[in-house]
């Protein structure tokens, strides 16, 4: 579905990606794994494209030369150069780190935001089901999104994700910050919706434990390199990811 | 082969070149004439092309004799913006300066617009020594500065109207009305400039007290107002009889049509530039009749037949430009400056800047604002009789969308009529 | 515990656009020990911080330090009475190179009176405290631009930054968050060995296992309010936190 | 084999500012030259001109100044679009101690310098609280309140203004005296910009919070910022009212306040050089224009536009870039 | 006289609001302070005036070109040159000035100056209202101003671009996960302001005449009006139009018509120190919670 082949990514001159090769199929929930300023959050804007519009922009500025190397391909066709709008109407829909929400509209609204790309009746019915998928939110329908508290934004973010209908949804960091209890049920959720719809999900986690077991497979970058890769249990089993990514 | 023939072309442009822009080979120096003024504006616009029909027409005839030959006439102007408001008086100088290095003018005409600009300026023209004949700005405290350094300032002389003469035509007028319909009560509306704001001032001062009027009210506007319902307001509440604007702005014209708008039983007599040109009835939408305006100088956009100069003028204006002259103030001294000067420098016979102030001074001539003489602070003395001075024309919008002139007597064409729904009080 | 208490809130409030952030917390903190908080996302931990410094203004309640009342003071007075902190999300001078960094904390009236220093001295005076917190002496680290320092190095930098205030207290917000295990590892003696000098702190974390190993007491925070108050395995024992926190897993 | 652009710096220990590396003859005139050929520059060109350019370098000088000025503000996190606040309170102040008391040019200068400063400060201290463009708006807005103020109450001469000032003893000590200002201001700024003081300024702009969690005071810094800053515009303003012998409700004139920044901009913000470089081709470039007449404010807006858009950074950072960095075409290695 | 006076202060603040509103949508969804928003309220009516008299097209064929017009000079702007200076707030201020300028002076210089460069009030009368005249084109103001503020609450709440502009203003790079092209959206933003620029410019300048210098004016308007209601907010400008809109009417005519600017000056100074976001900027308190 989703490959990615010798992705290079330079910030000026500093490598944030090296080389790096991932394939994703259909349906499946993949992890990538690493430490902070590993290139995770590279990694996710290279594959939904943001990293394109950064770097209009920042040619345009006269500032920092973004350069992409590689190639990602989506369905076997190439999409590294394509805009991150035409990506989301192919499908490939990323929630940004840092639960990333409208925070002066309500909550219904910024799904509405979220929907542009969709008729209103999709939206109703996507709605629906993210309501369902989220009973937490169902009491904050009016609320400024911005006075929900941190796991609810997150909810919210997956959401708003949702409602473009995704069929690669990319998660950055879904679980940062968020209490072991939030965690967990964002972690349902997530496997409920892969289960349900069968949307492929990517994604990415500076702490593996709460999200290796449901992972079909996982790949660990370190300083923008891919250094392990394997399925779920495998890697719940390596005794390096232990010492390294079991951190409470 | 390539190269020689790019070689000729070349050299055949840079001998058009020679002959075309340096006309001195052949033909004796011409005497510049300067023009420093605001030329995006209405007033500078057409004092620039009248100034430019008078040099046309001088060098029609011949030019102008300086010792035994014939020179002839060159305008160079230079807009120095400073009628803008957002424009520093410093750089508005700083065109002036560069006109006086760069093109060495025998004499400068027209001038800035603001008051502030012409104060600050004579102190670079008399540095100079470059005689300037003022047309725009107005205020009296440039004739103080004058009188106070004669030496000093010599060199700058005003042709056009100034404020206190505007103040003796209004009180002319207000007689007149006075005496014919038995009005006493007036609503004075001025612009928060030093020009407008003394000629208010002085008005009410020399005449309206004295005369027995009732003011009854006196505002002044910040240049760009936009909306006067509420003075138009206290005009009605207070029956005020005859409002006295004196404006300048482009936005005066939102007072004319909020007069209309809100039928203000009060006749409109004073100055606002909008109404001082012909097009005004098709902008007001036919809606002034009745309004009497001060064109503060014959022949700007108004003639007479009792001076024929004026009416000349003003169709050899419109033959040269194709477009009426639309600027009440400005146009006919712009116009008489140049053939001033023309005869000064004739008759001190050199271009030596204090020969030239010399015969200026001595200055009497009929023209087309009627007789031109300067008094000691270098003003043209304004009067009633044309044939003894300059004079001004206050006109009146009749309902046909012909402007009448009313005042002075000596060259009026009919009386003030009042307007439908006006009634006199005796 | 008859330590003298060095920081004391009583009762303190604060409000949001009608969202109560912080709800009626009173907690003190002794000379020389290390208090942990910690807390599900959005339960007003950073809030507490900013409090404290008055980066944020109290509703109601009050503060106090050593003895005196601070809740009056602008947050620069407070920092010169001698608390400082470090920031969740770090907050460096991105183009100005590492060490320069630290000559704005060094040039603040506290440190200029308690280190003193002219300028030209202060560039190695920096270079110290960066070696202190592990910016290695001989490398180009602390000349580059903190915008392009790692994370890891950010939060050091951050940390040197506090301590060149030669503060009393210290709050650490979330300093481990971010870092690998590794990270973590090499700063933690850090922290300790500010502890032995006396210096008290109150540190902000997600990472119970790194705060448990130093903490000498912990307040747990959930929606605002504190639900726990005590030495760290009681804290992780007691229903009320498990509930709200840790959930059933853990 | 794919290929990279890649940016070196030219020796990051030749321009760190306090490890000078004077290794060789070299390097000292590549840290030199910039300094040196200004400063000459400057001090020969009111030789070469004529009267009227004479001017016309007076005028740069003094925009240099205001954009100089502009540009303190702005490292200190402080964007003002009312430079002519400070341009107009400086000139009414030495025109009136000139006009009402007589005063001399060369008392009334300074006295304005710094007399001009404390009120500028004083008057824009209770808005040191807001930032970015709420800040930008109040600055804009005071100096077109003042005009109100002096055409509502008349003081200073109304709407008139103080004409007659004593002007300075000869024209080379106006231009000699605006251009040794203008060079002591941008070097000794730009020194001070660079100093332990200067790195609090700057640091407020980056991150005030970061600051204050320092322990500083940062209102007293903006506030020093400010004085500097309004002084240097003050300055301008006397002097200039000295020059013209004039001064009145223009000197609160919306050019003082856009074009220093258009200067700024042009030339690259945050190193003061750029301010003046900015000054030297907006303000010749502008009495260039004067020969299309009517268009020439036409032309000046579409330059302004032309420079903005294909240099953002400005000329100055760009220059200096290029004049430290090579670039060079690098394989991209596997 | 009271009641006089409240009736012109209503027509004034709706005035106020008609001006300002382009300005802060633009601001709002886009970031971008557009410096030439006076130019082209100016370059509208101009079009319109050249319209009606030197191609003879029908009076509101007329209008409906100019807004047309406008609006595609303010993409263009954007895709030209707004693109390439996105997001440095100054740049954009000194480059949609200079555009200003060159408009503004391109038309003085054309000679577009005088006061036969006017356009026709739609409907020519003037009524009674309560015993105060009220000419018929400032009755069409008001109704203008209505009809424009619903129709914007309906666009911004109702339709999906629309919704899309409120997520551009709130949070851009989020938005772009959507498959929101900020580039476009922030093209119609400058292009819609400039849009209720021309609207405003036909529905106002037929009170008066057209002159460049006006262009300045109107910009300095919009821009007290969107900082006293807090830059961005709908309901702050409104409200702020009318706070302005009454207090210029009422120092008018209680306390002297030179006192007008300097009053609502004033209250703009003591708004920002009070209030420093503006009467309903957005709450910083949010910023400081996360």
């Amino acid at each position: 579905m989703l490959e990615v082949k010798d992705l290079m990514v330079f910030f000026e001159n500093a490598l944030a990606l090296n080389g790096l090769s991932l394939t994703v199929n259909k349906g499946e929930i993949v992890g990538i794994i690493g430490s902070n300023s590993a290139g995770k959050t590279t990694l996710m804007n290279t594959l939904s494209g943001l990293i394109i519009d950064m770097r209009i922009k920042e040619e345009l500025r006269g500032g920092e030369r973004i350069s992409v190397y590689g190639k990602v391909l989506y369905k076997n066709k190439d999409i590294t150069l394509t805009k991150p709008d035409e990506r989301v109407k192919m499908g490939i829909v990323l929630s940004r780190e840092r639960h990333p929400i409208f925070p002066e509209s309500s909550v219904v609204e910024n799904m509405k935001i979220a929907g542009y790309l969709r008729t209103k009746k999709e939206i109703q019915e996507t709605m629906q089901y993210v309501f369902e998928l989220f009973p937490g939110l169902t009491k904050y329908k009016k609320k400024r999104a911005g006075f929900l508290s941190g796991g609810e934004q997150q909810m919210l973010a997956i959401g708003m994700a949702l409602i473009v209908r995704p069929e690669v949804l990319l998660l950055d960091e879904p679980l940062l910050g968020l209490s072991p209890m939030m965690q967990k049920s964002v972690v349902d959720a997530i496997r409920d919706l892969n289960k349900s719809i069968g949307i492929t999900v990517i994604l990415s986690e500076q702490f593996a434990r709460p999200v290796l077991p449901m992972i079909d497979k996982g790949y660990v970058v370190e300083n923008g390199m891919l250094t392990l890769s394997g399925t779920g249990q495998e890697l719940m089993d390596n005794p390096e990811i232990k010492a390294a990514y079991f951190g409470v | 082969m390539k190269f020689s023939k790019f070689f000729t072309v070349c050299m055949l442009h840079a001998l058009l070149f020679f002959f075309i822009f340096t006309p001195g080979v052949w033909a004796k120096k011409p005497i510049v004439i300067g023009v420093p003024t605001s030329i995006g504006f209405l007033e500078g616009k057409e004092c620039l092309k009248s100034v430019q029909l008078a040099v046309e027409e001088i060098n029609e005839k011949g030019g102008v004799k300086v010792g035994n030959e014939s020179r002839m006439l060159k305008v160079e102007s230079l807009d120095i913006r400073d009628a803008a408001p957002g424009v520093p008086v410093p750089e508005a100088l700083l065109g002036i300066e560069k006109l006086i290095l760069e093109k060495k003018p025998t004499a400068l005409v027209v001038g800035p617009f603001r008051s502030e600009a012409l104060m600050a300026a004579m102190d670079i023209i008399a540095k100079y020594k470059v005689p300037l004949l003022g047309t725009i700005a107005m205020s009296p405290a440039s004739e103080g500065k004058i009188k106070k350094n004669p030496e000093k300032y010599k060199y700058i002389f005003r042709l056009c109207l100034n404020a206190k003469y505007l103040v003796k035509y209004l009180a002319g007028t207000m007689g007149f009305i006075n005496s014919q319909f038995g009005f006493n009560k007036v609503y004075i509306m001025n612009q928060d400039v030093a020009w407008a704001r003394k000629t208010a001032e002085i008005v009410k001062k020399v005449y309206f007290d004295k005369a027995g009027w009732e003011v009854v009210g006196m505002e002044s506007y910040p240049t760009g107002t936009s909306d006067f319902s509420s003075a138009l307001m206290k005009v009605k509440a207070k029956g005020a009889q005859v409002i006295l604007p004196i404006f300048d702005m482009p936005q005066s014209g939102i007072l004319v049509k909020q007069w209309n708008a809100m039928k203000v039983p009060s006749l409109m007599a004073g100055f606002i530039s909008p109404l001082a040109g012909p097009s005004a009835w098709k902008t007001f939408n036919k809606k002034i009749e009745g309004a009497i305006n001060v064109n503060f100088e014959m022949g700007s956009a108004i003639s007479s037949d009792k001076i024929p100069l004026s009416k000349t003028f003003v169709e050899s204006y419109e033959k040269r430009w194709g477009k009426k002259l639309e600027a009440g103030h400005g146009p006919a001294p712009s116009y008489e400056s140049v053939y001033l000067l023309a005869e000064a420098i004739e008759r001190a016979n050199s271009l030596d800047p204090d020969a030239i102030v010399e015969e200026l001074e001595k200055t009497d001539r009929q023209g087309v604002m009627g007789r031109i003489k300067f008094d000691e602070g270098h003003q043209t003395v304004y009067d009633m009789d044309p044939d003894k001075a300059a004079v001004a024309a206050v006109v009146q919008w009749t309902d046909a969308g012909k402007r009448t002139i009313v005042f002075p007597p000596l060259i009026a064409e009919g009386k003030i009529k009042l307007p439908k729904g006006l009634a006199a009080v005796k | 515990m008859n330590q003298a208490k060095i920081l004391e809130a009583i009762n303190i409030n604060k409000n949001f656009g009608g969202v109560q952030a912080v709800k009626n917390i009173s907690f003190e903190v002794n000379k020389g020990e290390l208090l942990g908080v910690i807390g599900p996302n959005g339960s007003g931990k950073t809030t507490l911080v900013n409090l404290i410094t008055q980066f944020v203004r109290l509703s109601s309640g009050s503060i106090k330090f050593k003895g005196k009342k601070i809740d009056h003071l602008p947050p620069h007075k407070i920092i010169g009475l001698g608390i400082s902190r470090t920031f969740q999300m770090v907050r460096p001078f991105y183009k100005l190179p590492a060490y320069k960094n630290m000559i704005i904390p060094l040039y603040s009236p506290r440190a200029k009176s308690l280190l003193g220093g002219k300028y030209g001295d202060r560039d190695a005076m920096a270079l110290d405290l960066l070696e202190e917190v592990g910016f290695e002496r001989d490398s180009f680290v602390a000349y580059k631009p903190a915008g392009v320092l790692p994370q890891g190095y950010l939060k050091r930098l951050e940390l040197a930054k506090a301590m060149s205030l030669q503060p009393d207290l210290m709050i650490l917000d979330e300093l481990f968050s971010g870092l690998s295990l590794a990270e973590v590892a090499s700063i933690l003696p850090i922290v300790e060995k500010l502890l032995q000098k006396g210096i008290s702190i109150i540190m902000i974390e997600h990472r119970l296992k790194e705060l448990f190993k130093i903490a000498d007491r912990v307040i747990v925070l959930n929606y605002g309010e504190k639900i726990a108050d005590g030495y760290a395995q009681e804290v992780m024992e007691s229903e009320a936190v498990k509930n709200a926190y840790l959930g059933t897993e853990a | 084999m794919k290929k990279r652009k890649e940016r070196i710096d030219r020796g990051i220990k030749a321009r760190s500012g306090d490890i000078f590396a004077l290794s060789s003859y070299r390097e000292m005139m590549y840290l030199s030259a910039p300094r040196f050929v200004p400063i000459i520059g400057f001090l020969i060109l009111p030789l070469l001109l004529g009267v009227y350019w004479q001017k016309v370098l007076l005028s740069v000088a003094v925009f240099a100044l205001l954009a100089i000025s502009w540009d303190i503000l702005a490292q200190t996190g402080m964007v003002s679009l009312g430079q002519a606040l400070f341009f107009g309170v400086g000139a009414y102040i030495t025109g009136a101690l000139n006009h009402y008391w007589g005063v001399p040019p060369f008392i009334s200068i300074p006295l304005a310098t710094i007399f001009g400063g404390i009120i500028c400060t004083l008057m824009l201290l209770p808005v040191l609280r807001l930032r970015g463009i709420y800040f930008s708006m109040v600055t804009l807005i005071i100096p077109l309140m003042l005009v109100r103020v002096i055409e509502a109450t008349k003081i200073f001469g109304g709407t008139e203004g103080l004409t007659g000032m004593t002007p300075l003893p000869s024209r080379w000590v106006e231009v000699y005296l605006v251009i040794g200002i203008m060079l002591v201001c941008l070097f000794g700024f730009r020194r001070m910009m660079d100093s332990d003081y200067g790195l609090v300024l700057r640091g407020i702009c980056d991150n005030d919070r970061s600051v204050i969690n320092a322990g500083i005071n940062i209102y007293w810094y903006k506030t020093q910022a400010l004085f500097i800053a309004s002084s240097i515009g003050a300055f301008a303003g006397a002097l200039m009212t000295h020059v013209y012998m004039f001064v009145g409700m223009p000197v609160f004139a919306l050019d003082y306040s856009i074009f220093p920044i258009a200067a700024v901009v042009v030339g690259g913000p945050g190193t003061l050089a750029g301010a003046t470089l900015g000054a030297c081709l907006l303000v010749p470039l502008s009495e260039a224009l004067r020969g299309f007449g009517g268009l020439r404010i036409v032309f000046y807006g579409i330059f302004l536009v032309v420079f903005t858009v294909a240099i953002p950074e400005g000329i100055f950072p760009y220059v200096q870039r290029k004049y430290n960095e090579f670039e060079r075409w690098v394989e991209v290695d596997k | 006289m009271l009641i006089g006076t409240i009736i012109y202060a209503l027509i004034n603040s709706v005035i106020l609001c008609l001006i300002a509103m382009g300005f802060n949508l633009t601001f709002g969804i886009s970031g971008v302070a557009n410096f030439a928003y006076g130019a082209f309220y100016i370059l509208s009516a101009y079009t319109t005036w050249i319209m009606i008299n030197s191609f003879h097209l029908p009076y509101f064929l007329s209008v409906i070109f100019s807004i047309i017009f406008t609006m595609a000079l303010g993409a263009l702007m954007y895709q030209v040159v707004l693109k390439r200076v996105r997001g440095q707030a100054i740049s954009e201020v000194i480059a949609t000035f200079a555009i200003g300028l060159s408009i503004l002076e391109l038309f003085r210089y054309f000679g577009f100056v005088g006061f036969e460069y006017n356009l026709p009030p739609f409907i020519d009368a003037s009524v009674v209202i309560m015993g105060t005249y009220v000419d018929v084109q400032r009755i069409i103001i008001v109704i203008a101003g209505i009809i424009l503020v619903l129709a914007l609450w309906f666009f911004t709440h109702n339709t999906s671009l629309g919704l899309a502009f409120r997520g551009i203003a709130q949070d851009e790079r989020t938005a772009l996960t959507f498959g929101i092209d900020s580039d476009k959206i922030a093209t119609l933003a400058v292009s819609i302001g400039a849009g209720f620029a021309a609207i405003a410019a036909s529905v106002i300048i037929p009170l008066g005449t057209i002159s460049p210098s006006d262009g300045y004016d109107i910009l300095i308007k919009a821009l007290a009006v969107c900082i006293i209601g807090g830059l961005g907010s709908t309901g702050g400008v409104i409200f702020a139009s009318f706070l302005i809109g009454f207090a210029e009417r009422f120092t008018d005519t209680f306390i002297g018509s030179h006192w007008t600017m300097i009053v609502s000056l004033a209250a703009i100074l003591i708004v920002l120190i009070v209030k420093p976001s503006g009467l309903f900027g957005k709450q910083k308190e949010l910023e400081e919670r996360i």
